[in-house]
């Protein structure tokens, strides 16, 4: 482990000797820098992008899945009894969580935009409901209701399928979008910074030519130029991730619609996500400068 | 230190240089000859290892090219200094640090070279433009410097291709002094030049053989000159 | 018109010896023609995300902008009187598009989850509903719950507001993101492209000195360049549009979810504006190439 | 053609050449030496409008370069025909290619000069390397392509560089007697070479002026040469 940091910190701090032969300035220079900051930045934007898609699809699904619910209609006096029948019929129906009677107050709240808060509730026939709720399995809801017609025949199953299944998928098309958009920009930074990687190399043609001729080794060729475009790309992405989390920071003080779509933005452990971004495009360059570096020194005899 | 051994070479084409033997050995002086797009530039390539003959064996300080690593072939440019034709230098980096940059990648460089630097950069008439860019020098310093720098690692063999191409004759007179005082030192120098006159000075100070490049081959010039 | 035209096509055309001096291949032409590909395929993606946002969020207002609803309960016998009344206060509120009371069978439909379809609605003492349609600038519903106080008392104004507002929001919110995305890709590839212009320009230097030496004019040397950079430009961008496209078409095969989040997608003239995105960066790269070129002219004597 | 009145010029230290003052004259045929570094392409580049003089004035063809906008230099630099020292050319380009530059440019290639440029190249021995690319040629060969370029054109001035630095004897022969055959055709013609025996050797077929640069002033060299 020890032997790992002293030769990651040999990297960062380098030979100042073999820095020099490096030219640093020039297009290369502003080309590999702006690179990383512009897509760090993008991918920044992706990050919050997911995430928030993420919660939202999350929250659409809790919400949402309060599962089904029974109506029961009856004459009052079998209301008890049919109402029993079904609880146990439902406490024996595998996928169900949980059932539970909702108490008048309930009741009332739900018909309040209809009737208005002072629903004589007790003078009408007005149903029961039972709320179900189903484990993450599900129940077989054409199965239940063939057993309800059968025992409880004034029983109506409403398993909120229709209302819940486009939200809780159009929240997870929301949360798959977030990750083909970062998973895109990702591969597009990797690609233009190898590519920036490259160019800056064949920029520098005529320098490791030079280096070869006086006899220095491939190994020393290719690390002058590593060391000094790894750098480059790590700080550009940096400074590109803390513009991007300004700007995600900035963006959405407009609203207390947060509540919502949950606000863009990180919340918690997600705040180290990004933090990931430039160590991961200084990998990439790393690795784009090595290969590129060992490309060009082939070519030179 | 090098030698071919029946070494033929071609760019593609058909063969531009056939059947070259040559020993050069420590403490020799050869001069190269022969007109423009014979092949010096190319014989001198194969002399340090940037072109693999296509046919023969070249060996440098007795290991075969064709069996050298990478690394191999590096190490051994720092026991040869080459002057380029087309002399190129790290262009932001100044002359002093271009010239010294053969000990700088061979992680040589130290204090008392400081003063040799000083003494070598005075004697090719460059102290003045030491701290100039390489793109601001002449054609002339150009050469001058790249000839510094081949001689700074104080290397075993010296290949200079056409060192005083635009050097006026004083100072072509002074850079011969300098190859020749290596010489003496038992350093082996080949030098490719078309200046004849470069040549027959040359041999009034130092046993000089005279190798022409004509029709493909490798051939001992007559004391014609 | 016509000159523009034939302009426009000289351009286009060009001079094929013109041509020639700009140097075919090399890192220069992968650097533009993968740099504008890649920022088109996100431009592609970001649009496509704007657009779906933009229809979510019409879907949510508009689904949600019925308005507000009127629950006007009275005894059976004012019913008709005080409906009278409440119509009246409607119509003479500025901001109230219209008003309409809802059938009899309209409010069955919307109470069946809770009683059933079955529900005999003469004979319980449910109130008359009266949907409100705002006009654009929308009513100022204190001031109606003042009037309706005052004349019809059995009358509340449910403005769906708390119900609405939120969503509404958040769909702005999202269709904000993704105008915020277009708007950082698109200037991030502007960027991206000038950027490889210049870097393009740079490494070609050592051509445009001997051009210059030769003595070419600043404008055929520009030209050259310019026309060059331009059509790799602008064929990278069509690649990468063309990518995007049909990437966009496969995405959301997974699901007939479309109904809530309306797809990924393009509908209708939509489709018309990826095909805008090459034209743009065409345009910029020819703006960046032209810039680049007369600086550079500018450094040589 | 070109008059150079009172100049001066400096890179930014001390001034390198001072108090310069020459007509060339339509038809004449100078030759330009001086010590390495004393500052013959500046010279050169004072002539050809590639540099404004710090002080004094520079006329081309009757204008005042400093009243002349970048066309007005480009269309002058069509009547000049420029050897530079450090020959460059596009490096994607045939020889040949590179050769009709200065006509591919002026929009000026027609069909008669397919023959010009035939006999031309074969002149200067690169027939057989037209289809090469330019980093294929040898260090010569570089340096008779720049002369083909700057001739191609038929130019009402010549200058050139050290045009015969990389060049063997013979064929710096030949270069000259092109350029004397061009002076006989009434072009002006201005050659910076350190190779006395160039000179020597052009003296016996044409009138020829020494100019030297010595001390930052333009001499006229004497009858010792
Ligand atoms: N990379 C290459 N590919 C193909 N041909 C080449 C290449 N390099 C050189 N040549 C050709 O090989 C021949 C010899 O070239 P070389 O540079 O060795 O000549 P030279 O003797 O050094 O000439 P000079 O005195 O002009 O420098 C020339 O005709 C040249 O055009
Ligand atoms: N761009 C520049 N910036 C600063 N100094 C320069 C620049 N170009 C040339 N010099 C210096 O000016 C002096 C004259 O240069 P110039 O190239 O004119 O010499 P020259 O006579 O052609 O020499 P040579 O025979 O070696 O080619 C040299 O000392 C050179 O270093
Ligand atoms: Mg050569
Ligand atoms: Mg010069």
């Amino acid at each position: 482990m020890n032997a790992v940091v002293a030769k990651v910190l040999g990297f960062l701090v380098g030979d100042a000797q073999a820095d020099r032969v490096v030219p640093p300035a020039g297009f290369t220079v502003r080309l590999t820098l702006f690179t990383s900051a512009a897509m760090a930045f993008l991918m920044v934007f992706a990050l919050a992008l997911s995430l928030a898609s993420g919660r939202l699809a999350a929250t659409w699904s809790s919400e949402l899945d309060r599962g089904a619910t029974l109506r029961l209609s009856a004459p009052p006096e079998q209301m008890a009894a049919q109402t029993a029948v079904a609880m146990a019929v439902l406490q024996t129906t595998p996928g169900v969580a949980t059932a539970r009677l909702l108490s008048a107050d309930e009741q009332r709240a739900l018909l309040a935009p209809w009737f208005g808060p002072d629903l004589p509730l007790e003078d009408l026939p007005v149903p029961q409901l039972i709320e179900i709720t189903e484990t993450g399995a599900g129940f077989d809801a054409a199965g239940l209701r063939l057993r309800l017609a059968a025992e409880v025949p004034g029983a109506v199953l409403d398993d909120h399928a229709r209302w819940r299944k486009p939200l809780v998928r159009a929240a997870g098309a929301l949360r798959a979008l977030g990750w083909v958009s970062i998973l895109l920009i990702g591969a597009a930074s990797a690609a233009m910074i190898t590519l920036a990687a490259n160019a800056a190399l064949a920029a520098n043609a005529q320098v490791i030519e030079v280096l070869r001729l006086v006899g220095a080794t491939d190994g020393y060729i290719a690390q002058a130029f590593v060391r000094r475009f790894t750098l480059r790309a790590l700080a550009g992405a940096a400074a590109g991730v803390v513009a991007g989390l300004i700007a995600v920071l900035l963006l959405p003080s407009a609203g207390a619609e947060a509540t919502f779509l949950t606000g863009l933005g990180f919340r918690g452990w997600h705040w180290l996500l990004p933090l990931l971004i430039a160590p991961i495009l200084g990998a990439v360059a790393y690795w784009a400068t090595g290969v590129a570096a060992r490309k060009t020194l082939e070519g030179l005899t | 230190m090098i030698e071919l051994e029946n070494v033929a070479y071609s760019y593609g084409g058909g063969e531009l240089l056939s059947e070259i033997s040559l020993k050069l050995a420590p403490g020799s002086f050869h001069f190269l000859t022969g007109p423009s797009g014979a092949g010096k530039t190319t014989f001198l390539k194969l002399c340090y290892g940037a072109l693999i003959p296509t046919a023969g064996d070249v060996h440098l300080f007795g290991q075969d090219v064709r069996a050298m690593t990478r690394d191999d072939i590096a190490l051994s440019r720092r026991r040869i200094g080459v002057v380029h034709q087309d002399c190129r230098f790290l262009d932001h980096l100044p002359v002093a640090e271009n010239v010294a940059l053969p000990l700088t990648v061979a992680g040589a460089d130290r204090l008392e070279d400081v003063a040799n630097m000083k003494e070598l950069l005075s004697w090719v008439g460059l102290s003045r433009r030491a701290d100039a860019l390489p793109p601001e020098l002449s054609g002339g310093e150009r050469q001058r410097a790249a000839l510094a720098r081949a001689v700074i690692q104080s290397p075993d063999v010296i290949l200079a291709d056409e060192p005083t191409g635009n050097i006026d004759w004083e100072m072509s007179q002074r850079l011969l002094t300098l190859l020749i005082e290596l010489n003496r030192m038992g350093k082996t120098v080949m030098i490719a030049t078309h200046d004849l006159s470069l040549i027959r000075a040359a041999k009034s100070h130092v046993q000089a053989r005279v190798l022409r490049i004509a029709n493909r081959r490798l051939q001992l010039a007559g004391a014609d000159l």
